[in-house]
């Protein structure tokens, strides 16, 4: 959970390593992490092309229907080079928790770079390329489907847009402030820091989630999509400015006082020159570590307003508001390709977790 | 002494700023819980003006934040609009609910993490280091929502434990001993997921603040004294690196509380975390502002006892 | 003292000239902690002519470094005239004045960004204010190097890659890129080992009569100060208590302070004869 | 008098055990008797820490003894594992650190961190050990009604912390004391109190002593034998009062001209004696003497192949071509 791991980021921001600390390690650690993270960036972006379908698109005739198992074998014991699924069949009289079956003997192979009409749209007859597809009326749910029997995987990847942008523009957002707070703060000095470093004493003696339903609780309730999506980044990213600052402030502190400071102002140097050449440098460090600390935890803040119904709203997909369907205990029970939302939460955090952790190692 | 009235002082100013931020988000959002009934063609809006002035709506800020700031000091936080009741009386039992969580599990994080910490880095890069390494990775990678839900589809499927609530209906029935045992099984879930939350943190910072005092010049200077290994770690290094640790220990009980906002919802856990959320979709404003005030009560003076708890543990501050 | 002002050649004016400077400093934290007031300097009256080499000691705490800091431009003084070449600097910190006259510091090594290579640190002073273009201030910062018998091709060098005893001489270096006509040392020696400090304590000499500087020596190390330096102060609280020639002053000083400064000097060596 | 402790080919190595490898310490050899104290001399870098380090197997990580030999009564303590080697660090040797200010824990007070050293050798309990450990800081000059064992570290000038390290080395009755640097963060007057101090104890208690150092001075009231050290190795060894007044090795020279130089027995401006260059990097040393690029007397040999071991006076070694 790194839901206030940035809390203790910022409390230590040298975390002693773990074992084999070798610098080449490190670096290894690093382009590991950045790699995984670009991958999943790159693929979350092109959910255009890597969705079979769009996001809001339902198929009501098949509620919460299973993963579809890819094949290249099939009944008959035949092999075929392009992999297939089996047409699901729903059997709403079944007692089972999950009333599919493999219809075997309708196989839907699968067909690359298919053109496929934009959902709604259908009209002006727009239609783009897509990575994958079945041949309709066929239908391809490789992670199931939800309860209005949209795709999870089309939905996963639209979501991803939402839930891994947000935490990296409010991070942006944060640290942008908490920058230019901090060395304001550490800089200057006197009255200006007083005043900052009470406010973000203030913001910092309530628990953070909190402190972020309360900003919520006083913003409009309902609204779009798109709107709702900025009004989530600017409430996260305002009220993380806190513990950066506190962090920066720190830095430029230290720095402010380095012999080879005062050398540059013995010289006659302006304090704009100081800051750009000297100061600023040495905060890099603390700020590329703290991003890789705030981004996983700002999406996860995402994901958990979204989940408790006070973020991205419906039809749009968020990581979040897929993992809702979760709170009734019948799909908890039954349907457990819902989890796909959340657990394509690990790889994510693990890469920023890889990354943070190299970074600290270097610092 | 002077350094825990200060330390008081300060937090009870830190309170002051927050009740003044929390008012101030109030009153600068748009509209409140009668704007929703102005929409109601069942209303009228005389009806409405005169509920305004029943509760102290329409005045100048600095008057209604004096106001509040009184019946507060007096006990009273306001009044449910949704529920029609005064909010103290709704949210003690529930705050109560929400400390017992999250102090159980800041008491079984910190209990698993420092014998953890300790050991890993008493045996830097041994296996043991090595494997809590791996599972600190692999938890804090875990999102809690992911563990909470986990772990109720865990009690679904087993059976095992209870899927919500403190205690079966039952509960009033039974002896003295069953009640006790079905309290442990309610909170064991919860707690679980909330502890998990915060052991990779902190097995990982009692780590990190004991490998830099094991490296420091006079645990070397104790080594080099003959002081036996179990006693160097626990009589020496441990109090020496005690000092970060308490900073911590205010650090994790806010991020514990953050954590049980959500598990407690997740989890029906009749903790704050539930009432705050129906109140924010209801915009019952009175009942999140003291929610929100509650919180910060709990976290300051979660701070203010790492404090006097650091007054104790460091003669530095201690003899003046 | 007022009574007793440096000896100084008539009609020439001194390179520095300090009437009657005072500074202090404000200790504790804001609204919380209580304030305390600590007088570091109480009137310093101090004149120095150009070309002297001059040594000021005193017990730590005495205000030696606060008294470099404010004769360097880093400091403002609270009340008091500060005369470099005989211009009036007054109060502000930016004057062009204080480019003629350089601290080096304690430990000067440490006064080198770590992250910046040779030729730059030695080139920051003319950047700063805007000197040549920036092949001229290399070329300027190569020749530098050479001054103080670090090699050309060092200029490319991350001064973190330096030795200790490198990144002072670096440190000497950039202190002359501006030509100051006063370089004021503080402990500039301390804390090097002993055939390091002689190449140091030489090489600094050698600059000072090449280029006809003036030197303030500030130091603990009596031993250290005596053998480069010609005059001698002595700070005790803020204030000169004395002032003398070094050959006179060795032979018997008129302080008290100036007594037990020497008296622990030489203690300390017969005890380490015996 | 009976052997002490008798050091053989210690070569102390850090980093990886391929290429990048540095030798701290590289084949020092030296005997020590009962009750004698010997000093080691050399500039900073040169190993002195990693010797005493090495023998009582306190190396900081990624440093280790790459062969040679410590016997100490008869055990060798460099094959002895850490739980041998407990028993015999401050019991039996005592290690004094070069800085008294971090040398102490800050959060126990100065009673209690003496009295942890009885406890763990003396098999005492704690009321016995703290009444003990009082005693011991009288020897070291505190008066009995200081109460000084109250105290914690913070409070303590450098003078008074430096003496409680001194009185936790003896308390446990040592028979060698190692002395790293004891007072090189002092200033001159108080360093001269430290360093009687510590011989008034010497005789007492009939320790034996090295003392590392880089300033010549402070060995006079205290070394019998004076081992000299440069980049790793001992360049000269011999009596104390020999070394010091007529140095044989071209580094010793120089070394002790410097420290003279200093001495202010008169006045006037003149260019101090020095070495010419710096110390060598310990990663990358020449085949040959590793100081022959500095010095003065430099011969063909010298850069050839390393000097090996002289006797130009019956009592003295030295590593130098100058006397073959």
């Amino acid at each position: 959970m790194p839901q206030g791991s940035a809390e203790f980021g910022a409390f230590c921001p040298t975390l002693r390593p773990f074992p084999g600390a070798a610098r080449y390690q490190m670096k290894g650690k690093l382009k590991f992490g950045l790699l995984g993270l670009v991958l999943i960036h790159l693929v979350v972006l092109g959910a255009r092309v890597f969705a079979p379908y769009d996001p809001a698109e339902q198929h009501r005739d098949s509620p919460f229907a299973p993963p579809m198992r890819l094949h290249w074998v099939d009944a008959r014991g035949h092999t075929h080079l392009r992999p297939f699924v089996y047409a699901l069949v729903y059997h709403p009289e079944s007692s089972a928790a999950v009333p599919y079956k493999e219809d075997r003997n309708r196989r839907l192979p699968v067909r690359f770079f298919v053109e496929k009409a934009i959902a709604g749209v259908e009209a002006q007859g727009a239609k783009h390329l897509r990575l994958f597809g079945v041949d309709p009326p066929g239908e391809i749910f490789l992670l199931g489907t939800d309860d209005f029997g949209r795709d999870q995987l089309s939905r996963l990847l639209y979501g991803g847009q939402v839930s891994l942008f947000a935490g990296l523009f409010a991070a942006a957002l944060s640290l942008g402030l908490g920058v230019l707070l901090g060395s304001a703060s550490g800089f200057y000095g006197s009255w200006l820091d007083a005043i900052i470093m009470r406010g973000a004493e203030i913001f910092m003696a309530l628990p953070w989630i909190y402190l972020l339903f309360a900003v919520r609780a006083f913003l409009p309730l309902h609204v779009g999509a798109r709107e709702s999506f900025f009004l989530l980044v600017g409430v996260i990213g305002l009220t993380g400015w806190a513990r950066p600052s506190r962090l920066v402030r720190g830095v430029v502190l230290s720095a402010k006082h380095r012999e080879y400071v005062l050398a540059a102002r013995s010289f006659g140097a302006s304090n704009f020159y100081l800051l750009r050449r000297h100061i600023l440098s040495e905060t890099y460090g603390v700020v590329l570590t703290q991003a890789a600390l705030l981004i996983p935890q700002y999406i996860l803040a995402e994901v958990t307003f979204s989940f408790l119904g006070l973020g991205v709203s419906e039809p749009a997909p968020s990581w979040g508001n897929m993992l809702a369907a979760l709170q009734k205990l019948s799909v908890l029970e039954s349907y457990w390709w819902m989890f796909a939302a959340g657990l394509v939460l690990v790889p994510v955090f693990l890469f920023y977790h890889l990354v943070a952790d190299a970074l600290q190692q270097g610092a | 002494m002077r350094y825990i009235a200060q330390r008081f002082a300060h937090a009870i100013l830190v309170l002051l700023g927050v009740s003044v931020l929390t008012f101030l988000l109030l009153e600068l959002a748009p509209g409140d819980y009668f704007a929703g009934m102005r929409l109601n063609p069942q209303i009228s809006a005389q009806t409405v003006t005169r509920l305004r002035d029943a509760y102290g709506l329409n005045r100048s800020l600095p008057v209604t934040y004096l106001r509040w700031v009184g019946s507060v000091l007096r006990g009273d936080l306001g009044y449910s609009f949704a529920y029609n009741a005064p909010v103290w009386p709704l949210l003690k039992s529930r705050a109560g609910n929400t400390l017992i969580l999250s102090l159980i599990a800041l008491l079984a994080s910190w209990f698993a993490a420092i014998p953890l910490g300790v050991w890993s880095a008493a045996r830097r890069g041994g296996w043991l280091d090595g494997a809590t390494s791996a599972g600190t990775t692999l938890l804090l990678a875990l999102p809690d929502v992911l563990i909470a839900l986990g772990l109720l589809a865990f009690a679904l499927h087993t059976g095992w434990f209870p899927t919500g609530g403190m205690a079966s209906i039952a509960a009033q029935e039974m002896g003295a001993a069953a009640r006790v045992r079905d309290f442990v099984l309610h909170l064991a879930l919860p707690a679980t997921a909330l502890a998990a939350g915060v052991l990779p943190i902190l097995v990982r910072h009692v780590r990190s603040a004991m490998l830099d005092v094991l490296d420091s010049p006079h645990l070397r200077a104790a080594r080099g004294h003959g002081i036996p290994r179990t006693r160097l770690l626990f009589r020496h290094a441990l109090p020496a690196a005690a000092n970060p640790l308490i900073s911590l220990f205010g650090l994790s009980l806010g991020t514990l509380l953050s954590g049980s906002l959500l598990i407690e919802v997740v989890m029906s856990w009749p903790g704050l975390g539930p009432l705050l959320l129906q109140a924010i979709l209801e915009r019952d404003v009175y009942v999140v502002v003291a929610a929100v005030l509650l919180s910060a009560l709990f976290l300051v003076a979660g701070n203010f006892i790492a404090d006097v708890l650091l007054y104790v543990a460091d003669p530095r501050i201690r003899v003046e | 003292m007022n009574e007793q002002p440096l000896r100084q050649s008539e009609g020439q004016e001194p390179i520095l000239r300090t009437v009657d400077l005072r500074k202090g400093y404000t200790r504790g934290r804001g609204w919380r902690g209580k304030r305390q007031h600590v007088q570091s300097l109480q009137g310093i009256d101090l004149q120095v002519r150009a070309g002297q080499s001059l040594a000021l000691i005193g017990a730590s705490g005495s205000g030696k470094s606060t008294l470099a800091r404010c004769l360097a431009g880093l400091e403002r003084p609270d009340s008091g005239e500060l005369w470099i070449a005989g211009r009036n600097c007054g109060y502000s910190s930016h004057s062009r004045e204080f480019t003629q006259v350089h601290l080096i510091f304690q430990d000067c090594g440490l006064s080198t960004n770590p992250r910046f290579t040779a030729s730059e640190i030695v080139s920051e002073p003319l950047l700063i204010s805007h000197w040549g273009t920036r092949a001229e201030r290399t070329d300027r910062a190569i020749n530098l190097m050479k001054t103080v018998g670090l090699p050309a091709d060092a200029a490319g060098r991350r001064a973190g890659e330096f030795s200790g005893g490198q990144r002072r001489r670096l440190a000497v270096a950039r202190a002359l890129a501006l030509e100051p006509r006063v370089l004021i040392l503080d402990e500039a020696l301390a804390g090097l080992d002993l055939s390091t400090q002689g190449q140091m304590a030489n090489l600094l000499l050698e600059i000072q009569q090449a280029r006809a500087l003036t030197y303030l020596w500030i130091s603990h190390d009596l031993s250290l100060v005596l053998r480069l330096a010609s005059e001698i102060a002595v700070m005790d609280e803020g204030r000169i208590v004395e002032s003398a020639s070094v050959r006179e002053w060795f032979a018997g000083p008129r302080s008290p302070q100036g007594q037990d400064l020497l008296q622990a000097s030489r203690a300390w060596r017969s005890g380490a004869e015996r | 008098m009976a052997s002490l402790l008798k050091v053989h080919d210690l070569t102390v190595c850090y980093g990886d055990r391929t290429e990048r490898q540095i030798r701290a310490v590289s084949g020092v050899g030296f005997d020590l008797v009962e009750g004698e104290g010997i000093g080691i001399l050399g500039e900073s870098g040169c190993g002195k820490t990693s010797l005493a380090s090495a023998m009582l197997g306190l190396l900081p990580r990624g440093g280790y003894v790459l062969r040679g030999s410590a016997v100490f009564r008869g055990t060798d303590l460099l094959t002895l594992g850490e739980p041998g080697l407990q028993r015999i660090r401050g019991a039996e040797i005592s290690l004094i650190h070069q800085e008294p200010a971090l040398a102490l824990n800050p959060v126990l007070r100065v009673g209690d961190q003496m009295a942890e050293i009885l406890i763990a050798h003396r098999r005492m309990n704690s009321k016995q050990a703290r009444n003990e450990a009082k005693k011991v800081l009288e020897q070291v000059g505190f008066s009995v009604d200081s109460n000084i064992d109250q105290a914690f570290p913070h409070q303590l000038s450098g003078g008074q912390k430096q003496r409680v390290v001194i009185a936790q080395a003896i308390a446990c009755g040592p028979a060698l004391v190692i002395a790293d640097e004891p007072v090189a963060s002092l200033d001159a007057v108080v360093q001269m109190e430290i360093i009687n101090l510590l011989q008034s104890l010497r005789k007492r208690l009939n320790l034996a002593l090295i003392l590392i150092t880089h300033t010549p001075d402070i060995l006079v009231p205290i070394a019998q034998r004076i081992l000299v050290m440069y980049a790793g190795r001992i360049v000269e060894q011999g009596p104390a009062h020999q070394v010091l007044e007529a140095p044989l090795h071209p580094y010793t020279q120089g070394l002790l001209k410097c420290g003279l130089d200093l001495f202010p027995r008169e006045s006037s401006v003149r260019p101090l004696a020095s070495i010419p260059g710096e110390p060598p990097n310990l990663a990358a040393l020449p085949t040959g003497c590793a100081f022959a690029p500095r010095c003065s007397d430099r011969m063909e040999v010298c850069e050839a192949r390393a000097p090996i071991e002289l006797h130009p006076e019956k009592t003295r070694d030295v590593w130098c071509f100058k006397y073959e």
